[in-house]
């Protein structure tokens, strides 16, 4: 049969790894597997299903485009029969899908912010750069910075910036941010691209050295900046793992007509990455033990 | 911009020749027809799901809203301007038609008030209309530019919009019966005689506006408008009132495009539309009108709303990495238009 | 209207200026003018170019607003808000510049603004009726659905004069309207205006062709930079008269030059077949062939639609022929592009200045410097000095009566703006000019003027080529004239010709 | 659209006219120069970080990429066209520049070449240039619209981009010293008397498509094919020569951007750039062009491109959440051209 997986955008390395690790998957289980992306538009996203719904699919994969947006197109998927396992992100009501399997993002976060923390120290003014405020893991994880950062009364924070997930416009608006802020000690990233545009703007502005980056995801590139000392830390998401858990969850339930899981919410932990142990990250978000 | 000279006026004339026109004749004057064709026929070798009436009804149902835009799109761009807030409208209208939905607070009266599906109705159609008499205004009596004026309220519309909602989504838009207000959903699930409603709104208000295209004297004033305006106003026409009424019906479809839209995904959220404006004008272009003014059709914009959504759904369903439908995307885009001037030739092709 | 009308005595005042001035800019383009239209007769303005007609014209109509001075409609002064206000009190005009959408259909057009509605919309069918019934009335075959982009110049002239006549209208104003009609065209538009005068409806006309003028005029009003210098009624006045008044001095467009030798054919046209550019499937020049000598002023007359345009434009490259040769100077050309024929020394002045001649958005120094762009450019930057030499030069060779090099193109009057798309072309130095209808809508001197340069160019050792549809502009200025007919040469004089077996040559006997 | 009359085609005029204008007339001749010193005026109250060296120049390096692909929509514009494309071959350029950067593998030699980052510009810009060309030959010979044949090549570019990453980013840019490819960083890290490379490039190319605009034969065709195409044609400009010129000359504006922005970056990925095209767009009708062709400088494009930037980045200053910054954006880029209307009155606005 055909499992269709509908990720957010292939052009990011994340959504992209989530696609293909979820198509190898189903592959090697013996299904033809379809990977298209929604971009982020429910519109798109509910065409998607639709077009999986034509193509008799026997299962759907699918990173929702928005936590309350999504739940009508999940509905249709459903009302036709096709069992649908939600994988990155989730939907805000439960008993439609038959998993969803997402990263610990508030775990994850606390885990950065802590890591944030020994890198610089409890003292001095920081900004923040926030993803896209529609994506629900941008609150989720800037609440969860913020419940460890608050622990430090001497870490002030000057400036929140929303970036949109964007290399470029973290790098524009890092630039903006410190003209108005050049006396910052740290940037603390919603996600590893805006890390990296902030990155490049410090170093334009020749301040790397004093300005401390923290970022989230564990992306190839920003593996490659901690190697390098240029960013302190990334917080790794399980995408490899929890995609090929959604796939042969969906083989399980299609088999067996349970997915042997014991929740519908999953939580998968994220781990972190240092310049201790990035030798170990030998593949796309794959930290091996 | 280049097309077959007559093509604007091709219906208006062909009312009054008198003579029927077979509605196959009238499909072949289209310029998009042959790619449509040429689409259909490929994906059917390419999927046996794509050729199904099922499957033609959902694309259809997806063509709906980008259809609607285009519409207003078209009578816009007629008038020699441009209506880049098509998007950003939809967007606002669908979360205040949702905002609505969840209850109107009354503060001071201590009440929350649930408007029925109908008043929601007319008043998101309102708000859409207020905000394409806004670009009209600006337009016609402030003559900023259309680019310029519709540019900025798209930023507005599209900013409102989050501000309204702190980004998020509303989503139960279904009502419920003790409060008076279900029935929202009707309008993006329901089926008459199987087939979606918001194909028939799409078929109903394409046809309404190609008749008043063709058959009303606003229809006249406003490929006069287009094609000259000079001439039009010393000729008596009311070209300030024309244009702002374009605009003004362009934010009803946008509107109406929104309540469709949430009422399929049963869910209002801010940044729904975004970058749809740009399919819309690409439909009206890929329809045969110039971006000039004056000339276009509804009949060619709605085989090019329907070239662009059968193509892009085609390249989901045959399963073409994305990619990969992006640059194909951009072929057939260029290959429809391409194909239609190498087959009207040179002739009666004026820049 | 009728009604009203009747009752008041032949030659009342219906519609009067009083002292109306207009400036624009700061430019008086009147200075206080006294106009008198009367009732069921026909008021003809006289004028140089630029001397404020069509201002004062515009604003009788509505569609401009004075500077100060009113209207006086019917003994009451009135202000018109708009063209629409005017025509609603029976003003309507003829515009000197076409004003139609060129996207729409002639019955479209025609109807524009003032549709017949029924209970289904517009009424197509009564609307198509009465356009049929108008243009058989002009006795012009013109199918009412045709795009009026898809029309000649002079058909889309027919279709203004339509529409101005759709209006029952009680002042009708007509600003140059036969500027691209041809004599016999005239003649019917002519009569028109005998019936409409018959009933009481008042006309102003406007023309630069004085002896057409003078077949149809009751009062002679001219206008001199921006006041009225001279009235009579038709019984006082000549043609010397107005050339008196207009231009200060009696002018006469001379005779052909004579006193130099012509020297070896510049350009030669053979066998020269072009098919209809609009696809009707007949040749519009047809195996035709002809030689024009160094030195050598050829006219070529013909009726409208006799295939001169088609042939001028093929010769300067805009259309292609399908067969036949043009040859330049002993060179085969007509594989170059325009832009290298007219480096070649071959330059075409177009007949259609809106469309063809002016880009409307610059001034009139850079329309004038647009076809020798390269004379002033040195390496790869244009020099200021030599393109301001170069434009001072074509505005005095032309006589283009404008404020200066930097205003915009469209703020000159027609006549000016004609005369800036003829020195655009002399500009660039050719050795063989085609001139397509030159003098439309140029006065008498600026015409002179005009032949005069010509017939300097020509003792120059170039040679001329121009159509006309005045059979006097050929005779007084061409060595040699060509008749043209049905894209062929059905006849060929030199100049001691007689108009009438020119014009019995053209058809245009047999048509009249 | 709107604008003075006089406005696109002032700078040749003045040219003709031959008298020397002081450069404070120039600026006052801007469309938008009142805006921008408006939002200077405000900013500058509202933060004190806002008026500084460092800030201005900062902000003139982020108006930089935009401000490039506005010169290269200018000409484009002028011509009467438009130019959808930019922003992909701004993403295409700058991954192509990122692979090579990377090394090319000569597979049947097996060795990787590393070409020096003068070869990287060189190849880089021929892409822009190469991309640019076939936009024109499409448009110019085909006579496909100019809006379809750029939405084409916009989506294949962007679909190519993707293709030829895989959705991956280019990291490395910054060459190794043992190759000799080192340099790269220059064009986007490095200062000459304190003002960013970026800035400088931009003041170049505006500067050398100022002169051409007003001084070359070139710049007269343009304008002259912009304003009547029919009448250029007839008076001997090489049209269609022009208009392949143009697009060509946009695509290499396109892709120094691409190379500027990836320098800024140290990584090129295939999604930098998108919208950019309406940004730039936003620039040159701001700046006074008309979008019909014909009329516009440079100088109300780079002024355009300045108020967009200096808008956004202070917004960001003052700290305004993000959907306040929306609206803002929306609100003043209207208020910008609606303050010049004003300004200049009804006088010498045409349609
Ligand atoms: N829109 C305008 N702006 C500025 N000046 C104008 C404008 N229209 C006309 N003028 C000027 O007013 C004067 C009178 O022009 P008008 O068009 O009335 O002349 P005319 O008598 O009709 O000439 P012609 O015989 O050439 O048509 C001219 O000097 C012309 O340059
Ligand atoms: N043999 C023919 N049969 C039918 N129609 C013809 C024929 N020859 C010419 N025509 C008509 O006349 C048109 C040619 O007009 P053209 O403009 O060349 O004439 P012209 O002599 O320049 O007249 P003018 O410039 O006064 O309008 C054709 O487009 C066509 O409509
Ligand atoms: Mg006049
Ligand atoms: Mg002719």
């Amino acid at each position: 049969g055909l499992i269709s997986i509908i990720v957010t955008d292939p052009a990011n390395p994340y959504w992209l790894t989530e696609g293909q690790v979820a198509k190898a998957t189903a592959e090697s289980l013996g299904y033809t597997a379809n990977v298209s992306a929604h971009k982020g538009d429910t519109n798109t996203e509910s065409t998607m299903i639709d077009t999986a719904i034509t193509n008799k699919s026997v299962a759907i994969i699918l990173d929702p485009a928005n936590a309350d947006g999504s739940i009508g197109a999940v509905k249709k998927a459903i009302a036709a029969n096709i069992p649908v396992f939600l994988v990155n992100a989730e939907i805000n009501q439960d008993g439609l899908a038959k998993a969803q399997l997402v990263s610990n993002n508030a775990q994850g976060a606390a885990i950065g912010a802590q890591q944030w923390v020994e890198a610089i120290g409890d003292k001095g003014n920081y900004v923040e750069l926030f993803g896209n405020p529609a994506d629900n893991n941008a609150a989720t994880r800037s609440n969860g910075y913020e419940t460890v950062l608050t622990q430090y009364p001497d870490l002030k924070k000057v400036g929140k910036e929303v970036a949109n997930w964007d290399r470029t416009q973290g790098y524009q608006k890092m630039q903006s941010l410190l003209q108005a802020h050049p006396d910052i000690v740290g940037v603390i990233s919603g996600n590893d691209e805006m890390a990296l545009g902030a990155i490049a703007a410090l170093k334009e502005a020749g301040k790397l050295s004093q300005v401390k980056v923290g970022g989230f995801d564990g992306s190839p590139d920003a593996v490659a900046a901690v190697k390098s000392g240029e960013m302190q830390y990334t917080v790794l998401q399980p995408v490899a793992v929890f995609s090929a858990e959604a796939v042969k969850q969906a083989d399980k339930f299609i088999k067996t007509g349970s997915t042997g899981a014991a929740s519908e919410k999953q939580l998968f932990d994220c781990a972190l990455i240092t310049k201790d142990n990035v030798d170990k990250y030998t593949g796309p978000f794959t930290l091996s033990q | 911009m280049t097309q077959p000279s007559a093509n604007g006026i091709s219906s208006p004339a062909a009312a009054v020749r008198g003579t029927t026109i077979s509605p196959i004749k009238l499909l072949l004057k289209g310029r998009a027809f042959f790619a449509l064709i040429a689409i259909i026929i490929v994906f059917s070798f390419l999927s046996p799901n794509y050729l199904t009436v099922s499957n033609l009804l959902i694309m259809s149902s997806h063509v709906a809203i980008y259809g609607i835009l285009a519409i207003g799109m078209l009578v816009v761009i007629l008038s020699g301007g441009i209506d880049l807030s098509v998007g950003s409208i939809l967007a606002l209208c669908g979360v205040v038609a949702g905002a609505l939905m969840q209850g109107v607070k009354l503060t001071p009266l201590g009440v929350i008030l649930f408007p029925p599906v109908w008043a929601v109705v007319v008043l998101t159609c309102a708000l859409g209309a207020l905000l394409g008499a806004l670009n009209g205004i600006l337009i016609a009596w402030f003559r900023v530019p259309a680019f310029v004026t519709t540019l900025g309220v798209m930023y507005m519309a599209r900013g409102i919009a989050l501000l309204q909602t702190n980004g998020l989504t509303y989503n139960n838009l279904a009502g419920r019966p003790e409060l008076g207000n279900t029935g929202f959903d009707w309008l993006g699930f329901n089926r008459l005689f199987g087939v979606p409603i918001s194909v028939l709104v799409l078929a109903a208000l394409a046809v309404l506006t190609g008749l008043m295209l063709s058959r009303s004297s606003f229809g006249r004033w406003l490929y006069a408008a287009g094609g000259n305006e000079n001439a039009a106003d010393l000729s008596g026409v009311p070209v300030k009132r024309v244009k702002i009424t374009v605009y003004t019906l362009s934010g009803i479809l946008s509107a109406i495009a929104g309540l469709v839209l949430s009422s399929q995904l049963t869910s209002a959220g801010p940044t729904a539309g975004t970058t749809y404006e740009l399919t819309a004008i690409a439909a009206v272009v890929i329809g045969g009108a110039a971006l000039t003014g004056g000339r276009g059709t509804v009949r060619g914009t709605m085989l090019g709303a329907f070239v662009i959504g059968f193509l892009s759904d085609g390249l989901v369903i045959i399963g073409v990495s994305s990619y990969w439908q992006t640059v194909f995307t951009g072929a057939v885009i260029v290959l429809a238009v391409l194909m239609n001037t190498i087959q009207y030739g040179a002739r009666g092709i004026r820049q | 209207m009728s009604d009203a009308a009747t009752s008041r005595p032949a030659g009342e005042v219906v519609l009067a200026a009083r002292n109306i001035a207009k400036s624009y800019n700061g430019v008086r383009a009147l200075k206080g003018v006294n106009f008198d239209i009367h009732r069921g007769q026909v008021t003809t303005l006289f004028g140089e170019n630029g001397a404020g007609k069509s201002t004062l014209m515009k604003i009788l109509s509505g569609v401009v607003q004075p500077t100060s001075g009113e209207i006086v409609l019917d003994g009451q002064p009135i202000v018109f808000s708009s063209s629409t206000d005017a025509r609603n009190h029976g003003i309507s005009i003829i515009h000197q510049e076409l004003s139609l959408a060129p996207n729409l259909s002639v019955r479209d057009n025609i109807f524009m603004g003032r549709e017949i509605t029924g209970p289904t919309g517009v009424n197509y069918a009564e609307e198509e009726r009465q356009v049929r019934r108008l243009l058989a009335e002009l006795e012009e075959d013109i199918d009412p659905l045709t795009p009026v982009e898809e029309l000649r110049l002079g058909q889309q002239q027919i279709v203004e004069i339509a529409r101005a006549l759709s209006v029952d209208s009680r002042i009708l104003i007509m600003d140059e309207p036969t500027s691209a009609l041809s004599a016999t065209e005239v003649e019917v538009l002519f009569s028109v205006i005998r019936d409409l005068t018959a009933k009481g409806v008042s006309i102003v006309y406007i023309s630069h062709h004085l002896e057409e003028a003078l077949q149809i005029t009751d009062h002679a009003v001219v206008l001199r930079d921006g006041n009225m210098t001279a009235y009579a009624p038709r019984a006082d006045i000549d043609l010397e008269w107005i050339v008196r008044n207009m231009v200060g001095e009696n002018y006469d467009l001379g005779s052909p030059p004579t006193g130099h030798d012509f020297g070896p054919v510049m350009l030669s046209i053979r066998e020269l077949t072009v098919p209809d550019p609009a696809g009707g499937g007949y040749n519009v020049v047809d195996r035709m062939s002809l030689d024009v000598r160094a030195g050598e002023i050829v006219c070529i007359y013909g009726l409208m639609g006799a295939g001169r345009t088609e042939l001028l434009e093929t010769v300067a490259g805009k259309l292609s022929a399908t067969s036949g040769e043009i040859v330049l100077e002993g060179k085969e050309i007509s594989h170059l592009p325009i832009g290298e024929r007219i480096s070649r020394g071959l330059a075409l002045v177009p007949e259609d200045r809106q469309r063809y001649g002016l880009v409307q958005t610059m001034s009139v120094g850079q329309n004038l410097s647009l076809a020798s762009i390269m004379e002033f450019t040195r390496g790869i930057f244009t020099s200021v000095k030599l393109e301001r030499a170069l434009v001072q030069k074509s505005i005095r060779d032309v006589t283009v009566k404008t404020d200066g090099p930097d205003v915009p193109i469209g703020s000159l009057s027609g006549g000016n703006q004609q005369k800036v798309v003829i020195g655009k072309m002399l500009a660039t130095d050719p050795k063989v000019i085609l001139l397509d209808e030159p003098s439309r809508g140029i006065d008498i001197g600026a015409k002179a003027e005009v032949f005069r340069i010509l017939a300097h160019h020509a003792a120059a050792g170039q040679a001329v080529v121009f159509t006309t549809s005045e059979v006097n502009e050929c005779l007084s200025i061409a060595h040699r004239i060509i008749i043209m007919r049905r894209g062929r040469i059905s006849a060929e004089f030199t100049s001691d010709i007689t108009k009438e077996k020119i014009m019995a040559a053209s058809g245009e006997a047999m048509a009249a």
